[in-house]
């Protein structure tokens, strides 16, 4: 058993950090998250230096690592900060399924220009609030001579506003669920949609009114939509685990950083066993989270990935995430809660990162699955 | 022994829930995208004698006791934490102290128009160096002549810009630490008073807070509170205390509103296309959320009604204060847990009770001074 | 609106301190280690009528409500929750429905000599298979004669060995699952009546706790409390919402118990060398099970009252019940916490409260049940 | 990273674990903890199998693994039952103490005999119930011509009524706090005490009258008896950190296997959301205590315990066990509270090992200094 990161590791998780803390300004975070803007020119450079494509091919532009060195970028971004960081982890959303099933054709046409950081990539899958009831999605593919034409509603998409290509999950009469890339077109309707948290990555609703798709658009063959939809949802939840990971880390470091300085009483915060206490707390939960998306992470670059250990990262992640900045902000008081603070708007990026996460139900059904089977 | 609120409380309860309902309710989309208070609700509430509940008929208020500004504060709360926040500053911190210590000219001079709502009240004693620790605030008010001159800055202040006076704690003897307070009140248009800056927070956007500054701001001595230098120590343990109460209800309320929006959701949602409500972790969320607000609104009753016997002592106030906006943390908490994604839409107004309540843990003394000051009072 | 116990109860409070001070106290260790129930109480108690507390004087009873019996089980259970469940079950659940459904003649011949402490009662409706599921319980009453044969077994039951009657439920209409019931009144030495085992327990040492079979054991019709048959599941229901909330009262006296016990600790032990009263994390602690402590209280005088009016609905018992057993779970762990290996001595009271106050969560409803009864009268 | 175990460590987890299978009945169990009995007979097979002495030297009687392979019978052990289990791991008490810091001839003497289960070694550290406080300890040596003369008080002594030799340490008014092995003999009385959990490793508190011991049973040099107390504590909290672990796997393992087969309301309690959820929830807590548990036994082997792995695993590990052994008890219900089922001794278990892993404060007041000093 070793717990230890590679060098090759450490020093990707080191220049990630660095590119983080040299582009990422503390002002103009709070600024971008006020406003809802996706940080362009920083998204840009990360490309640039190979953070977006780092577990892609090299052959597609990627620098061939996994998704485990992914995970180590994640969760540096988001330390620096929840926003800018979660937003550069946004550009690719559903990119892994390209990976895994898309034609070698697909993989030339859409992988270099994300690597690149020229086009953003999104999922269009949920069409309600049931984000995971795929049985009764409505979005409708027809199957016509030279593609097929779309119609129906998705939810939630996540950097919808600002996409150039979807990943659509819909159901076509013959070939049941497939996944369709769907260039943003005419017929496309995007509703952008305000939300509480992480708005450096915009949500919108999508309408399709008879969008038509070429045939070798579809990823896969017939009926493997729920499969890749479900492979989403799975390193998708490593991402996000990842995510949450880095934001506790993120909330500690500055809530370790004003409780040094700031005193009541005539003492420092961080004098009072109080505050220290609950920085130790910190402590705790960022290392059960790390570990345990650590150990998810490499067991799936491992093929591993029929076990409980991405459901308990994911559990295990939210919850300390949303221990963590509560506290974090806590010690801030007053402060904290004022928009001038950086841990005021990572409050708000715990809960829609927790969103992402799924709920503690669904993951706690699938693990008693697990043990249980149906007895 | 009687357990519950008497009729009287309870008329007033339907009372005050038709007036939030029709006057309130409305507003509040609007005002919170706008992150202002909406300043007309004043008059409303004022002419309703709904503002300074506790303030008796000889100032024009309606002489009602803390158990009633507890039920209105609830529903107002239940409806726009934000303006709850407001109307509690101005009927509660920044009129008790008047109300009970000020000389009968300064009740005169301010209580029937904060009543009527035509002039509106702040508190100011929170500092940009002082927050739990109220003893090192920094504000000085030296003598001069017949009055007394201030000078320092005041932050998190609630109705902050929107306010005609506030009354603001300052040392009259730095000497005396923790001692030598008074409390005075400065009129809006005083020469030497500003506002600094407004602020922009996590939540509670409808109320106004603010950023102030005293800059040799003379104030006549008829206008500190009280006769004896020294004695605004006493005057501000004794309107935390029913500030503290007041969280309670506002905790309650937001709660109520937190369950309410929750259990409409759960009716009708769907997971997996099956019903939600059939979920038995659901349900259990749903049975632990009512459990908690009846025995937040019961417990601060409780506390409200021991104030308003005269008995409430400071550990009284902090267990209900401590008790109440802990335990709505969980309830908005869960709320979100349940509705997840559906939560974070702006549309949705769980994420606003979320924001909204995460304040109360700080104010009026964090949950951390109200656990230490329970453990004092126990004799630790 | 009076949020305190009214004069009488608080002296029927202090007769009842001194009672438990000087009867029970020296008893507990002693029999905690026999585990035994100290039988001689019930003649003490009985003398002193603070068994039943609630049975009019016409049957010998002190005519009490259900607020002094929360007042005395508070008291008891601080003492001692082994004998608590004696004497809770026998005031409660098994008299209580011959109190409120029973013939003249059932009272007359049951009452009076329990009230006195001269006969000892149980309840009987837990069976090896119909726990939580009360409606599976598979004990039969068939028609025989004039009365009834009971054949069936039952287990955890309080009073087993030691008792001189016992209230069993059983199914008159096995057909009608859920309905079919009634309950029974059994002598000890009624024939088919037998003890099987006394059980081992991981705490309340001091109650007594079997199994029961009943083999053919014959019961006039007379000792069928009420006249019709299927009527005992209504009976049932408003027994255990009477017990449910008594739950509340046991749990806030273990919890009184083991705050007092840790605070005494607290303020003289010493950890590397310091008193451990000047560390925050214990005084944190030990404010939040003050804070606890004083909500279960109140929360349970609440849900007495509500009783005691007659409008106590099985959600309010229930809200009482979870919210009170879970709540004393948090404070014994607490004190476990803070003492550690001290904590763990036989000659400590700390372990066992924390065996005592386990139990809370599993009878008369386990909190899981109480959850899926709020949810179900929330209407999901 | 690799979060495997080796084949080795394996059937080691495997041999443990049939061997704890074999041995330890139910009933048995039952028994010895309500009479507060020590397993000697299952003890001396034991160490017969080389359970024993598994991490010390070949040369000593052992088996030559590291604290890593120690911690995996621990586990197995105590997931078989918690009473017997953390009995068999109580007979070499203070050992690491030995291993680490005796002379080759106190191993020589001691370790042979404790690896065969043919000794039982214990400390004698507390004196009070601040079992912390070494700088108030008053327990004396006096150095005497041919060795020490010892006076004072121990308390809390794990396995005292039991022991043929102590660790002991005491001061000595010019050599500092020093440790002692010392026989049981004549001068040493030892008081029985009732606990109430754990009752298979009887407690005992000592009064030394005027024990005489030879100068070379002082273990390593002046004042290091700090030293040596800590490095017993470290050690000592990886053990109890793995039985906690293997404790919530035991009651984890009888929760499902009662759950799967009870019924209530017409269906097998499996088959309730609550229960299945009950039972995931555990998976979680179980999860948390491995890894965090593994990766402090992994970093202790490599050198590493500087850091705050081994408090985190140990505060994590005791949250877990309680919260894993009460969800335990209250699905069994009724039957939980009854001593007939096994649930009922490990829920006392549970508190009693929860006391040996340190107060929580006390951790969290390390993990603060280490993060922040004295600042």
């Amino acid at each position: 058993m070793d717990f230890n990161l590679t060098e090759e590791q450490r020093d990707i998780q080191k220049a990630a950090r660095e590119f983080a803390q040299g582009e990422f300004d503390p002002d103009l975070t709070i600024e971008m998250d006020q406003a809802g803007k996706f940080p362009e020119s920083i998204w840009k450079k990360a490309a640039r230096l190979g953070f977006i494509g780092i577990h892609y091919p090299e052959e597609y532009g990627g620098q061939g690592f996994g998704l485990f060195e992914a995970i180590l970028t994640v969760e540096a971004f988001c330390r620096v900060d929840s926003g800018l960081g979660s937003a550069l982890c946004s550009v690719d959303r559903g990119v892994e399924v390209i990976l895994k099933f898309g034609s070698d054709g697909q993989k030339r046409n859409l992988l270099p220009p994300l690597a690149k950081g020229e086009k953003r990539l999104t999922v269009a899958f949920a069409e309600s609030e049931d984000a995971w009831g795929l049985s009764l999605l409505a979005a409708s593919a027809k199957r016509e001579a030279d593609g097929y034409l779309l119609q129906g509603e998705k939810r939630f998409v996540a950097n919808g506003p600002l996409a150039d290509t979807f990943l659509i999950v819909c159901r076509e009469p013959k070939e049941g669920l497939i996944n369709l890339i769907v260039d943003k077109v005419d017929g496309i309707e995007i509703l952008p949609v305000e939300k509480v948290g992480l708005r450096t990555i915009p949500f919108g609703d999508l309408r399709l009114r008879g969008v038509r798709v070429p045939l070798e658009m579809r990823i896969g063959g017939e009926d493997e939509g729920s499969a890749q939809v479900l492979h989403f949802h799975q390193t998708m939840g490593l991402k996000s685990a990842a995510q949450a990971l880095g934001m506790a880390q993120g909330a500690f470091d500055r809530a370790m950083q004003y409780a040094k300085q700031r005193e009541q009483f005539g003492r420092r915060l961080s004098q009072f066993q109080v505050i220290r206490h609950k920085l130790a707390d910190m402590v705790v939960s960022i290392e059960v989270s790390r570990w345990l998306t650590y150990k998810a992470a490499a067991e799936y670059d491992q093929g591993k990935n029929e076990g409980d250990s991405l459901s308990i990262a994911q559990i295990e992640a939210g919850r300390r995430l949303i221990s963590v900045v509560d506290e974090a902000l806590q010690i801030f008081g007053g402060y904290g809660y004022m928009a001038e603070q950086e841990i005021e708007h990572y409050y708000r990026d715990a809960w829609a990162i927790g969103a992402e996460l799924g709920t503690e139900e669904e993951h706690k059904d699938e693990i008693a699955r697990r043990a249980l089977g149906g007895s | 022994m009687f357990f519950e609120l008497s009729e009287a409380h309870k008329e007033f309860q339907k009372r005050v829930q038709r007036i939030c309902e029709r006057e309130v309710s409305p507003l509040v989309e609007e005002y919170e995208r706008k992150k202002e208070f909406p300043l007309p609700l004043y008059r409303t509430f004022g002419a309703e004698r709904l503002l300074c509940l506790r303030c008796p008929k000889e100032y024009d208020g309606p002489g009602l006791d803390k158990v009633s500004e507890c039920v209105c504060m609830e529903e107002l709360n239940r409806i726009c934490a934000g303006i709850g926040a407001g109307f509690m500053v101005h009927g509660g911190l920044a009129t008790d102290p008047i109300l009970r210590f000020g000389s009968e000219s300064l009740k005169q001079t301010y209580l029937p128009r904060a009543v009527r709502g035509e002039k509106i009240g702040a508190f100011a004693l929170t500092e940009p160096d002082a927050g739990s620790d109220a003893a090192s605030i920094r504000t000085i008010a030296s003598k001069d002549k017949d009055g007394y001159r201030l000078n320092g800055s005041k932050t998190f202040i609630t109705n902050g810009t929107i306010c005609d006076f506030v009354t603001v704690a300052a040392y009259t003897d730095p000497g005396k630490r923790g001692i030598g307070i008074n409390l005075f009140v400065v009129n809006r248009e005083d020469e030497g008073f500003s506002v600094i800056k407004k602020l922009r927070k996590l939540g509670n956007h409808t109320s106004d807070t603010a950023e102030l500054a005293f800059d040799g701001c003379y104030v006549p001595r008829e206008r500190m509170i009280g006769e004896r230098e020294g004695g605004g120590l006493e005057q501000l343990e004794e309107t935390l205390k029913s500030g503290r109460i007041t969280y309670g209800a506002r905790s309650t309320g937001v709660g109520q509103a937190t369950f309410d929006a929750t259990l409409s959701y759960v009716k009708q949602a769907r997971r997996h296309g099956e019903p939600l409500k059939r979920s038995q972790a659901i349900r259990f969320l749903l049975a632990e959320m009512a459990t908690s607000v009846e025995v937040m609104r019961y417990t601060t009753y409780r506390g409200a009604w021991l104030f308003d016997q005269g008995i409430a002592t400071m550990k009284d106030a902090s267990m209900v204060k401590l008790f109440c906006s802990e335990s709505v943390q969980k309830i908005v908490q869960k709320a979100m847990a349940i509705q997840k994604a559906a939560g974070l839409l702006m549309e949705n107004p769980i994420q606003r009770f979320l924001r909204d309540a995460r304040l109360f843990k700080i104010p009026e003394g964090t949950s951390e001074v109200h656990h230490l000051v329970i453990a004092r009072e126990l004799g630790l």
